[in-house]
């Protein structure tokens, strides 16, 4: 008697679809398409986090090594616009593999282990110049073309940021219903339940970090194309805070919760801009009055205020001690 | 004195008190026995404040106890010394000594006390500088009782005080329990050393899954069949 | 000469370490009361540093003044958060993660509330002290770096004798160790905890006094210092008093000293890779014990 | 029967308390070996010693023949040294049959690129494994709640639920902490027959037990510990006999001590 | 479902704006957007921008507006980010429908912001980013306030070589960022053509407070004297702490310390520091523009001007002058006719050069018992 879980998601699938159809702004589609991008890297958040219980502070600089990855590999050798994306994400997980030795470390230890890398990252960035520009910022990347035809239109780079996110996220669902997704949770849920029902711990965080990077890395060639141009202070450990922000914001563990939480914390402060002032305070304010939400997030919050309006069957029970099953 | 009425408490979806009825007079000493999980910790935390009771009434001296918080609690003058004896490991002897006596009530005489609690215990004035984690599990527990006298109980709750104790230790407490007991404190002792505990006490409960299944003079139940029974199982003694 | 050099470099080092002890001692203590790691201690700290120069400029410029004003302000907005924010997320039992993204947001919210109560452009302290180099036997000696290290050591000293002796510092370490046990003694956690943000406060409303007289005050001065005094307490083993004081200092020399020996590019990222080698051998840091951890 | 399980000398100390005192334990295949004692006696630090998740400090552990001491628990629970918990380590958040899944981690192999292109091999071992995970908890009788959050079930099927995760994978040896503790007096009745179904499989069960109307049916062969060290072992009528056991657990210092304590008092009253 | 209303709410918001904006080019203003750090680490200089944009259109408005319509701004906030950059630049071009953009403050925003320009084809002057890149780049919807940083150093450079002819030997200390580095890499070029030496090269990054370990190394490095590239707070720290360590050399500084709050912070540990300026208090003598700018902005917000928010009035001035000449709200005619502007600015003549940098006279101010003085006027030293 419960509602599909699948509808609602399918409904969002729909409205995001249309966007481009009916909004046809420039600003809106272009603030949207980095919602998109940061939905993807909320989605490897929420597989750490969510998923596994790890605390990585360290998206940000996937991000970054996606995004420098990609963006100069297109601008100094023309590389295709997929074949960067994947690169950016495979040097990204080639560098998770740095992380293999701090995977053991727990709590705040693992997360300030892991901003410390945020900080190298982002200071090799700096100050590397032959390498990304220094702070001089990357320029120079060309318009995405798939196939020979330019992707670069607002809506179109819109709907390719949609197409990867859905990719990104229906790969994230298909691996929290399988054999590593139920070891990730199982981690996260008891250690040493999970070790004794013969799990490697080392070994299941370090590929979770490095699915984990890859999909940041590739949200970082997208962005890469969606700027045009990179720029270091684009990339410090604030951007690992706000991915944290993201998965958590909507509702953690819950997928759909991670690409809510991304809108959130992508679209609050440009809505916020005619508060002029105040802009970012509201913002702070917000945060922590979402904060209060729990684990349900807004997502789950949403699902409880859904299944109360339609007082929909007996199921509301059940959505509020499950917020897993709404997403 | 103390006066327990049909007092449930459960964690979560487990009851682990199934409405116990229980008094204690002053000046009493009166043991509550049972095997493992029978209930018996869980009745002093009731009491104290640490757990809520999802049934029933506590009453001290006339007064409800159900809802105060167990700061408010200690200062009515029932102190709980808790299983394990949870002395504060980073803080010197000196100094938990001190937070014994941190409630209003006990901190006029707090100094006049210390002196009393280090001639009980000389070895705790050796060690007065000490942190409380570096001391031997008997030195621990003797910690724990100055700690409970420093807070100069009127109702003192002791649980398991024998615990993981070597038996020249086990002295040392029955020492303590002496001295309290001479002071006129009324005691609700724990234990899982049935014996022990019946000999240092007038009166007995036998607790089994949260339920008082006997109560009698100590003396009694140290030899009644169904004290034993709770240690080592019913059905096996129907058929020695 | 390379002597010269070399004291100049750990003055400096220590003297910045110093005010990231006090910063990492309000982290710590937060951290062993609460298990909140809070982020928002930093913009604490320049709470401090602003309602410091309120003060001290209020009252002529007077030094003492500034420092009493800033401490107290720092200790209040501390406070106020916990009061405000941190206990009742606490009442409603989210779970720890939402708490500490809560602080992220007081970190957001402080940060930009004191850019529309001082400006946007940063405060210049009076002078309190002498800012000239001073030659000792041949070596300079600036007597602003020197003053910066004597009131820290003083105000750590006074920390630590009010964790020794007085009856309130003794609850709340009590309550820290063992909230249930503590409870049965009579404390009120509730309070011990308060008064552990108060004086985690106070302590970096301190370090945004001795900071801004250093420096200068600013709207923004308190995020970076308060990550640095962050990674400070996790070096020293957060929840560990000593260990923050002594995470503190040497992340402050570590800095100096790898600007000065190794690259300026680099010097954060040297305090960084130290940091992850004690974490791979001590896990939880130089002090840290295993025990009450998220 | 050969010995599946045998430990010499093991020992495990934290700081200055010797948890474990050079235990010697034998355990034969086929058998429920009960190991009691009074609390604080060591028994839940040795069956952590036994399972990996605690390292001993000396001595060494021998599983059907091979030295395991240095395994770590993942790797044993690989072998077929399976537990449970005295506190209950669900995964609480998971359903009931998620959690019995987990319990086969070892024995399954499909890799990320299986579950992200839904390969044949790892629809076919999904399959395979829920169908044994169903079946695990059928014989628990826990079939109706597979689908709910192991963390609302009440807490005796928590305690089932655990069990059926630990024998789903077919262990050779099956550690049982406490089973029984919180279970009210027909969910022990449940457990016994429980064990006996479990025993009867061929699965060699250690347990851990303080209610005696569980461990004095179901055990072949029981060793008390106490204060660490081997205190007795024999069948369970030997040890109902064993004055020994009687004493460590009524206490038998205490009689001595009773008299102590009208001694102290005297001395107090006259003082 | 609440998310799903939400989202149609803000969707349906948004296509409304945007509807209403396409009305609101024929209506009664003429927007232009103003972009910069409002709030982060440079929101001084984001408030010196809109201190400087409000006081000019004002007294523009009060004088009955541009093509016979009040101005009006719209301010948005980059926090001096590129990203944010962007998207404010998009924002205002296609939400708000300016006719056209002035901004941003920091190098890499700026340009950031200039590729939207460029594609959306909307006219955008720069407040005060110096990177040489941002006009060179072949964008003509770009133009500048500042002078990019190479001429600026290039006068610098001149300066030294003229009135202190024994200099050979030179520190270079700089923030790390493209400020910095766009000084340093200039300084290079432009130092070669008298044979100068860089014997010591010191970077921090933006936010840092101690620079010992830098100005220890300049000490010991044996140059003639230290070019510093910093904005001024972090510039009045290096000043202090150059004192503290008894180091003596003479200091010549960018404009980015091109303002009273150098000297506040500083006090006297920045006296003797030499600085390129466009606009400086003391070298106004000769410009009519400077002297009533000053004057208005001190009279208006109570602290005297520094060279952001000149640099800030005047690129209004120059949108407010190419859209009156322009004679419509036309973008393209606005564009064409900013290349053509010229007039007397607050930092002297002004007009654009091909690329869209202004061509200006540079001055060197050099801060005497905390004071601004000209240094143009110093004896030659040898």
């Amino acid at each position: 008697m419960k509602m599909p879980p699948a509808l609602p998601r399918l409904i969002a699938l729909l409205i995001l679809v249309a966007v481009p159809l009916v909004e046809h702004n420039a600003y809106w589609l272009h603030v949207f398409s980095l919602a998109l991008i940061a939905a993807i890297l909320a989605l490897g958040m929420q597989l750490l986090l969510g998923m596994a219980g790890l605390l990585s502070l360290g998206q940000g600089a996937f991000y970054g090594i996606g995004a420098y990855v990609a963006g100069a590999l297109a601008a100094n050798y023309g590389v295709p616009f997929l074949l960067t994306l994947l690169a950016g994400g495979l040097a990204a997980a080639a560098a998770s593999l740095l992380l293999v030795p701090i995977v053991r470390l727990k709590g705040t230890s693992l997360a300030v282990a892991t901003l410390g890398f945020s900080i190298i990252v982002h200071l090799v960035i700096l100050n590397e110049e032959w390498l990304t520009g220094g702070s001089l910022g990357l320029m120079d990347i060309p318009k995405p073309t798939l196939f020979g035809v330019s992707v670069a239109d607002d809506d179109v780079f819109y709907w390719v940021c949609l197409v990867i996110l859905v990719l990104v996220f229906v790969a994230m669902d298909r691996i929290s219903k399988s054999r590593f997704g139920r070891a990730l949770s199982a981690i996260c849920q008891d250690e040493e339940a999970a070790r004794a029902s013969g799990i490697r711990l080392a070994w299941s965080k370090s590929k979770c970090f490095l699915v984990a990077a890859f999909t940041a890395g590739v949200a970082g060639g997208l962005f890469a194309y969606h700027s045009r141009y990179l720029s270091p202070s684009d990339f410090t450990f604030n951007e690992s805070i706000e991915i944290m922000i993201m998965a958590v914001i909507g509702g953690l563990g819950s997928l759909s919760g991670a690409v809510v939480g991304a809108f959130v914390v992508v679209l609050m402060p440009e809505v916020l801009r005619s508060s002029g002032e105040l802009r970012m305070i509201l913002f702070g304010l917000a945060v922590i009055l979402l904060m209060a939400a729990g684990n349900l997030g807004i997502v789950g919050l949403a699902s409880l205020a859904a299944a109360k309006l339609f007082g929909l069957f007996s199921s509301a029970r059940a959505w509020v001690s499950k917020p897993r099953e709404a997403n | 004195m103390l006066r327990i009425n049909n007092l449930s408490v459960s964690y979560g979806p487990v009851a682990a008190l199934r409405g116990i009825d229980l008094t204690v007079e002053a000046g009493e000493t009166v043991a509550l026995v049972g095997s493992n999980g029978a209930g018996k910790s869980t009745t002093l935390k009731a009491i104290s404040g640490l757990v809520p009771p999802s049934g029933g009434t506590i009453e001290f001296l006339g007064e409800t106890l159900n809802g105060l918080k167990p700061e408010a609690i200690v200062e009515r003058g029932i102190v709980h010394v808790p299983e394990g004896r949870r002395i504060f490991p980073r803080l010197s002897v000196e100094q938990n000594l001190e937070v014994g006596a941190y409630s209003a009530r006990a901190a006029m005489r707090r100094r006049r006390i210390r002196e009393e609690v280090y001639a009980l215990f000389p070895r705790l004035r050796e060690r007065r500088q000490q942190m409380g984690g570096s001391l031997s599990g008997g030195e621990q527990q003797m910690l724990a009782f100055g700690r409970a006298m420093m807070a100069q109980p009127t109702l003192l709750l002791l649980d398991e005080p024998s615990l993981g104790l070597a038996p020249i230790i086990v002295e040392e407490v029955i020492r303590a329990i002496a001295h309290f007991r001479a002071e006129g404190v009324t005691i609700l002792l724990v234990e899982q050393n049935a014996e022990l505990a019946l000999t240092l006490s007038a009166r007995g409960y036998v607790l089994e899954t949260g339920q008082v299944v006997l109560t009698d003079e100590s003396q009694t139940l140290i030899t009644h069949p169904k004290v034993w029974a709770s240690y080592l199982g019913e059905k096996e003694l129907e058929d020695t | 000469m390379i002597y010269d050099q070399f004291l100049q470099t750990l003055l400096g080092g220590l003297a910045i370490g110093c005010i990231y002890s006090l910063i990492a001692l309000g982290i710590s203590m937060i951290v062993r009361a609460t298990d909140i790691l809070h982020f928002a201690q930093g913009e604490v700290m320049m709470v401090g540093a602003m309602t410091g120069f309120s003060s001290g400029v209020w009252a002529g410029n007077a030094p003492l003044l500034a420092l009493i004003g800033g401490t107290f302000g720092g200790g209040l907005m501390a406070v106020a958060v916990e009061l405000g924010v941190y206990r009742p997320l606490r009442a409603r039992r989210v779970p720890l993660i939402n708490v500490v993204i809560a602080t992220i947001g007081v970190s957001i919210v402080l940060q930009n509330v004191a850019r529309l109560v001082w400006g946007s452009e940063p405060l210049a302290y009076p002078a309190l002290f002498e800012t000239r180099g001073l030659v000792i036997s041949g070596f300079t000696v600036s007597p602003q770096l020197a003053t910066i290290v004597v009131l820290s050591v003083l105000i750590m000293a006074a920390l630590a004798v009010f964790f020794r002796y007085s009856r309130a510092g003794i609850a709340m370490q009590a309550a820290a160790q063992d909230p249930d046990a503590a409870r049965l003694m009579g404390i009120s956690v509730e309070r011990a905890t308060v008064n552990t943000f108060a004086v985690s406060g106070m302590m970096a409303g301190a370090a945004g006094v001795l900071l801004g007289s250093l420096f200068f005050a600013s709207f923004n001065m308190g995020f970076i210092t308060g990550i640095k005094a962050f990674v400070a307490a996790v070096l020293g083993g957060l929840g560990s008093v000593p260990g923050a004081m002594v995470g503190g200092l040497l992340f402050g020399v570590i800095e100096t000293f790898s600007a000065m020996f190794i690259s300026t590019s680099y010097k954060d990222a040297v305090g960084m890779v130290v940091l992850i080698l004690i974490l791979l051998v001590a896990p939880m840091g130089l002090f840290g014990r295993a025990g009450r951890q998220v | 029967m050969a010995a599946l399980l045998e430990t010499r000398g093991v020992s495990r100390r934290f700081g200055g308390l010797l948890a474990v005192d050079s235990v010697d334990l034998d355990v034969t295949e086929g058998e429920v070996h009960g190991l009691i004692g009074p609390n604080g006696a060591g028994k839940t630090t040795m069956l952590n010693l036994l399972s990996g998740h605690l390292p001993v400090s000396t001595g060494t552990i021998l599983f059907a023949g091979a030295d395991i001491t240095r395994l770590p628990s993942e790797r044993r629970a690989a072998a077929g040294i399976r537990r449970t918990f005295q506190n209950l380590k669900l995964f609480r958040e998971m359903t009931a049959l998620e959690n019995v899944m987990v319990g086969l981690h070892a024995s399954t192999r499909a890799e990320i690129f299986h579950a992200l292109l839904r390969t044949r091999f790892q629809k076919r071992e999904e399959a395979d494994i829920a169908e044994k995970a169903r079946a695990a908890l059928a014989f628990v009788g826990l079939t109706a709640l597979a689908d709910q959050p192991a963390g609302s079930l009440p807490y005796g099927h928590q305690r089932l639920l655990e069990i059926a995760r630990a024998f789903v994978a077919e262990p050779r040896l099956l550690l049982l902490d406490e089973p029984a503790a919180g279970l009210n007096a027909s969910e022990s009745r449940h457990l016994v027959d429980f064990i006996f179904r479990i025993r009867s499989a061929g699965t060699t069960i250690i347990l851990i037990e303080h209610h005696m109307d569980v461990v004095m049916p179901t055990c072949d062969r029981i060793t008390v510990l106490n204060y660490g060290k081997l205190l007795a072992r024999g069948t369970p009528k030997e040890i109902r006999a064993d004055g020994a056991v009687i004493g460590a657990y009524l206490g038998k210092g205490a009689v001595a001590a009773a008299a102590a304590v009208r001694k102290a008092e005297a001395a107090h009253a006259a003082h | 479902m609440a998310k799903l209303n939400r989202k149609l709410r803000s969707l349906l918001l948004a296509g409304l704006l945007a509807s209403g904006a396409a009305t609101a080019a024929l209506a009664d203003t003429v927007k232009i957007g103003v972009f910069g750090p409002m709030t982060g680490d440079a929101a001084a200089m984001g408030q010196s921008e809109k201190e400087a944009v409000d006081l000019a259109v004002k007294e523009k408005n009060a004088a009955g507006g541009l093509l016979g319509k009040q101005i009006e701004i719209i301010y948005a906030d980059d926090a001096g980010k590129p990203e944010e950059a962007v998207n404010s630049a998009k924002r205002l071009i296609s939400k708000d429908e300016v006719l056209m953009m002035i901004g941003s403050i920091s190098s890499p925003a700026s340009l950031a912001a200039s590729q939207v320009a460029r594609q959306m084809e909307v006219p955008q002057i720069v407040v005060a980013g110096t990177a040489q890149k941002i006009t060179t780049a072949g964008n003509k919807w770009v133009f500048r306030s500042p002078v990019p940083d190479t001429k600026l150093v290039a006068d610098l450079v001149d300066f030294i070589h003229e009135k202190f002819p024994n200099y050979k030997k030179f520190a270079f200390l700089y923030v790390n960022d493209d400020f910095g580095r766009g000084g340093f890499e200039a300084f290079k070029k432009a130092g070669a053509k008298y044979g100068y030496e860089i014997v010591a090269e010191e970077r921090y990054a933006r936010g840092d407070l101690d620079f010992t370990a830098q100005l220890n190394r300049i000490k010991a490095s044996g140059a003639d004297a230290m070019i510093e590239w910093s904005r001024y707070t972090e510039g009045a720290l290096v000043a202090k702490q150059f004192a503290q360590i008894g180091l003596t050399l003479p200091r010549f500084a960018s404009d980015g310390v091109a303002t009273p709050k150098f000297i506040e912070l500083g006090g006297n540990a920045v006296d003797g520091v030499m600085f390129t300026t466009h606009f400086s208090p003391a070298t106004v003598a000769d410009i009519p523009a400077a002297k009533s700018f000053i004057d208005k902005y001190k009279a208006a917000y109570g602290r005297t001007p520094d060279a952001y928010a000149a640099e800030a009035y005047d690129a209004i001035t120059i949108a407010m002058l190419g859209i009156e000449k322009a004679g419509k709200a036309d973008r393209a005619a606005v564009r064409d006719a900013l290349a053509k502007v010229e007039f007397g600015s607050t930092r002297g003549a002004f007009k654009f050069d091909e690329k869209g940098d202004p061509l200006l006279v540079t001055h060197v101010v050099k801060i005497d018992a905390g004071k601004e003085t000209n240094a143009r006027n110093i004896p030659v030293q040898n």
